[in-house]
């Protein structure tokens, strides 16, 4: 555990800050939720990320409508103060730009989304362990809603290497500009879009019902590849489940706690994991000894399907 | 205040319980792991020591997530101590930590008496600890912990069996869910601790409306960051008149100025947790602008502000006081 | 949430004590003065209820200034209890109040058990009082407030006193500055309250480093507002689950989640405080926001989320809840 | 104490922000204070407003440089939550418009100048009792550095009444900023403008050096008319030391202490007074009794010298 950090933290210039539109601007309904995406000017974070790592971002406070400084009376004091972790969306080396996307949830993403060009963000990253590793074989990248974060970087660099397909969920037509960046991408075997709603030019249904067949192409035995989700706890364990019934295959998912730290140090981001201290090996957990974890932050957020405690999830 | 720099700079150098520090400013317990998780985002031979995170004989796997909740202004945290244990610590952090030039302070934790007492003595003489701190009131650990701090005559006979254990300088650590602070801080000083440290996290909820019940896994967890920091003055503040060791503050500190107030209130030196995980460099900036106080107002030695809020002293300090030999290293 | 006009609107109506609110949410001691410092900046009528600031036999004319600091998302003050006595209030504050069709609850004070006896006395059958509070938790005077609040013994012996003084519902608001609460309010109980509140203000301090002394003139105060609001309910939590009484809640209250939050621990109502200062339409705005979330999540009643987040139960209320008798009014 | 309020709550638009700067701009020594100028367009206040009264602000979390959200880690959560009290430095009723002028203190001034035009702020106000008597005879308006601010208003207002002198005082060339809207006044029968460091065109010293012959050409006989006075503490009591030394003379000041609701209701805002609570007559204090209070929100902020336990205060 020498942990040769990479982490750079300064402050990042926003080059550009968008809210996500869907394609169904008029009357879609995206269940409430809005999306939005920044672009930082942050070369050192830019060269050092990989697939899956994340930075750890400082929020300013909320502002009033159209990012104007009024604070209004109903806002708890002192929310948000703890950085938030957002997974690299992208990264340009060349350019040395890092985008963001991210779900706008609560005071912290709140505060995120009314950045404009030319404002400066406090960052810390890229931080997490490594990401998603990536193999040369046939790869199945499966994304749910905002869970499709961290898979574009990942996706473009898996491209460069092999044939990889791209199974990606919304829940409806509101949300689909989600998965417009994944249509851009090139080389990519194929892209499999499913919504709920069934929204024209998708597969009704959600990814885990689509997955059956992503998983019987994904090579020509069916049974060897490298699977990679990013999405909600239900959907991720859905995936494992029929992963883990198909030998051969390695599943990675990027899985998520409340960070505090975000460098290993507090403890605070643990999930627990089916093997004994030295971690190697997985194994089913023994009901008589303590419980094992590990950080997300420092361990994670990528972890091996394997070493995942399914049940304590 | 440009013409702090053609005076000499003030000496933010203190004594505590025998350790030298380089400036006041130390990290606090469980904020800043074993150190080297900071490595690179700070430049640890600027501290005033580094406490490492709570540890144990056996290593402790912690409690369930979620482990923390954000609360206005405030951290609520229920770690459960989780440590890879004192052997791990020994072997593989140690001599690391060791190499910095900076003391090391090893907060200890048990579940009885004795082994708090077989830390003591498993540290005592290990190359590059320089104090133990005892941990008797973390809010999150079903057994030893609060249950130990929360009562003096218990805590009292805790301490005794340390002190029997080590020659190295004892901090105890109290805990602020207590209503008279200062009665335990004086039972512990005569168990033989040469310090005190307070506040350890004030115990706290949070709960999810959606789904109708705590967000800790535990229920509770302890409340740091600045919320805190009004009921640590406080707390401080009758601890110093109440002992004659040295007081080390903490709970909330965000800026030099957070830290002037803990030194005033009678705080020999104090130490950040939660500023850790917003500002890495929080600790080093914060002796700075100590420093940039220090030369605005005057102030020659940090021990000149040590207790200054509880002589009832007012405004400038009194010639004498900056040459008061038991400000220092008492 | 449009389609919650859909529906009939949720039932905010609860009983406390034999009191009916029109909604959970009243006005916090010491924050509202006596209602009419407000009257112009929010409709009083759409109060759950008014509870007057703590008023003493004659009058207290307070603290010496300065009497607030504001501090990280919470404020100290020591007020020291000014008011100008219970004869003032009656003439002058009681009619006005009695008109505006909610209860009034008046937050009393003393220095002696004796002079809260006195109090309870004279308020008993005063038209217009719907119950007393009686403040045995002030941490901002010598006399009375805290020393009687941390002693459980003490406590009951006082709250026995006012209970054969008046038949009036009582409600006795307790500190959070002790080690166990719950004790204190089960003493409390069983001396006869009909219902507790909590928390009062945990003991704080601040110092002005250029003075090198506390802000406040009298050293410490009371911290309130959004810091505290995790301790606050920890307590309410505990408490709600030591005693049969309902308990009234409060500590940092800003949102209408933050209200459901102390519900689901284990309040029957909430009380607003510090969130006044800044949005004097808050306990309005609150009990809206406990409306819009009650629609939300399907509650009819707010006595299905009571003591939710204490029965362990998770997600969805079970079918029986809304029906259990001993939820409201108990 | 019907209390018949007049005070309205409610979003008022800013219309102009601006900083102060001095005459000398370039290498000016300000002290390292920095004022700021905002035209806030609240007609229900400008309306009700009279001289000496104030507005209670929700002030915004601190941004950047030029207002850019972006949040410095080593700015305290939490802080401004409070609001911030105001004196109306000017009220247009035609327009509508209210003007703050305040020193850039702490974090909710900070916070109120990073606003641009076209934000919106929360405004409680006009609170205070009744503001300065403005009487009919002859009037001088004595005001130190930032105390100036609540004193335009008032002389605009004399002015139409009476014979009205203002004695500014400033500490430097660099605050001069604050007395340029007193030199557009019209009617002023004179101004009289210090300055410690004895700035070319001013008085070299402090107001209160130059109160005596101000003091002497008040009135034919030196010894009836109104003086109206705010600033620092110790200039307060230096103004009362001389005013009440000559019968005849009446003086109102204008005082500050922290405030936290504004409106009499917390009773936070106390100052030490001369009087019994009935509180109509001024006579020594009573060493045996308890000391009696009013509050600088409901009461004040403008008081009787007489009123004022100046040993206390
Ligand atoms: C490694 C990692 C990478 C992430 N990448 C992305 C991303 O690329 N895009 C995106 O939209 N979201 C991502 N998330 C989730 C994102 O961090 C949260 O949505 C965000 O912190 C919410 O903050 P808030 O203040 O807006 O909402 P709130 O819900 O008010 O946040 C309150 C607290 O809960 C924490 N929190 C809330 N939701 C989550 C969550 N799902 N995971 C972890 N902590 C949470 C916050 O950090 C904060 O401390 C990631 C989380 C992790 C752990
Ligand atoms: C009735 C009244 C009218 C005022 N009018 C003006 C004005 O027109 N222009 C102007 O520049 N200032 C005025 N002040 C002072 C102004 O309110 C403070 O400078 C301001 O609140 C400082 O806030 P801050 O966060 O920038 O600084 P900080 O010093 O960080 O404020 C911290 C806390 O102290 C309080 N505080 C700090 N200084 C004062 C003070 N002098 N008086 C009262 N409370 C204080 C703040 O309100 C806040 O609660 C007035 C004060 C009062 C009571
Ligand atoms: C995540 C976390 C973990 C902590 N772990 C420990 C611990 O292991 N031992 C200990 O004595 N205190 C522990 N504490 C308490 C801190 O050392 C400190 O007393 C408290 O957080 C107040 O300081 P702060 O507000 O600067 O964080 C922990 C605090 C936090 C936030
Ligand atoms: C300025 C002020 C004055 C108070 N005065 C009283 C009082 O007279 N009696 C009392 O029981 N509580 C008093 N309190 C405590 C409040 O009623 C409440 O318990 C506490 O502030 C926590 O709630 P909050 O965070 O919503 O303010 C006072 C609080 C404040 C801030
Ligand atoms: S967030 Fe601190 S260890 Fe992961
Ligand atoms: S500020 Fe509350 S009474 Fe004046």
């Amino acid at each position: 555990m020498t942990n040769e950090r990479q982490a750079w933290r300064g402050l990042a210039r926003v080059l550009a800050s968008r809210r996500l539109e869907g394609p169904v601007a008029e009357g879609g309904d995206s269940g409430g939720r809005v999306y939005h995406h920044l672009t930082l000017l942050a070369p050192e974070v830019a060269a050092a990320a990989v697939p899956g790592q994340f930075v750890h971002v400082l929020c300013p406070p909320r502002g009033g409508a159209g990012g104007a400084p009024y604070a209004p009376a109903s806002a708890t004091p002192g929310l948000p103060f703890l950085r938030r972790p957002l997974s690299v969306h992208d990264a340009d080396q060349a350019r040395g730009t890092v985008g963001l996307l991210f779900w706008v949830k609560g005071p912290g993403t709140a505060g995120l989304a009314a950045a404009r060009p030319g404002d400066r963000l406090d960052v810390v990253g890229p931080l997490g362990n490594g990401g998603f590793p990536l193999g040369l074989g046939p790869a199945l990248v499966v994304g749910g809603g905002i869970g499709l974060a961290p898979l574009l970087f990942l996706a473009r660099r898996l491209a460069r290497r092999g044939r990889v397909t791209v199974l990606a969920g919304v829940a409806q037509a509101g949300d689909l500009a989600l998965v417009e960046p994944f249509r851009r991408l090139k080389d990519l075997a194929g892209l499999i879009v499913t919504t709920e709603d069934g929204s024209p030019g998708t597969v009704p249904g959600t990814v885990v019902a689509a997955l059956p067949e992503s998983l019987d192409g994904l090579s020509p035995d069916g049974l060897s590849g490298a699977v990679y989700a990013c999405g909600p706890g239900p959907m991720l364990r859905a995936v494992w489940d029929q992963v883990s019934a198909r030998p051969g295959l390695t599943a990675w998912f990027s899985v998520e706690e409340r960070l505090a730290c975000g460098v290993g140090a507090c403890r605070g981001c643990a999930i627990p994991v089916r093997t004994g201290p030295a971690g190697e090996t997985a194994s089913p957990p023994d009901p008589g000894r303590a419980p094992d974890y590990r950080l997300v932050c420092r361990d994670g957020p990528v972890f091996d399907g394997n070493l995942l405690d399914w049940e304590a999830l | 205040m440009n013409s702090g720099t053609l005076l000499p700079g003030p000496d933010l150098s203190v004594t505590v319980a025998g350790l030298r520090l380089r400036t006041p400013v130390m990290t606090a317990s469980g904020a800043f792991g074993y150190g080297r998780e900071y490595a690179g985002l700070l430049d640890l031979s600027g501290l005033g020591a580094i406490v490492v995170k709570g540890t144990s004989l056996e290593p402790w796997s912690g409690n369930p997530p979620p482990r923390t909740v954000e609360t206005a202004a405030g951290l609520l945290n229920s770690i459960g101590l989780e440590n890879p244990g004192v052997e791990c610590f020994l072997e593989n952090d140690l001599p690391w930590l060791s190499g910095l030039g900076v003391p090391i302070i090893v907060n200890v934790v048990g579940r009885t008496a004795a082994e708090y007492a077989a830390l003591a003595r498993r540290l005592d003489g290990a190359p590059g600890v320089s104090a133990l701190e005892a941990n008797i009131s973390c809010p999150n650990v079903k057994e030893g912990g609060l249950a130990f701090g929360a009562d003096p005559a218990v805590a009292g006979d805790l301490v005794t069996g340390m002190r029997r254990a080590t020659r190295l300088p004892l901090i105890v650590k109290l805990t602020p869910n207590i209503t008279d602070v200062a009665a335990l801080a004086r039972r512990v000083v005569e168990a033989g601790a040469d310090a005190v440290s307070l506040i350890n996290t004030l115990v706290g909820m949070a709960i999810d409306p959606e789904a109708g019940r705590p967000i800790l896994a535990r229920g509770t967890g302890g409340l740091s960051g600045p919320a805190v920091k009004p009921v640590a003055l406080a707390m401080v503040y009758r601890v110093a008149a109440a002992v004659t060791v040295p007081v080390i503050g903490m709970g909330g500190i965000w800026t030099g100025r957070d830290a002037v107030e803990f030194l005033m209130a009678g705080a020999s030196a104090v130490a950040v947790g939660t500023a850790l995980f917003v500002d890495p460099e929080a600790p080093l900036r914060i002796a700075r602008e100590i420093g940039d106080f220090m030369a605005g107002q005057g102030y020659g030695k940090v021990g000149e502000m040590v207790g200054l809020a509880n002589t009832g002293f007012c405004g400038r300090r009194p010639e004498s006081w900056a040459d008061r030999p038991d400000q220092e290293g008492r």
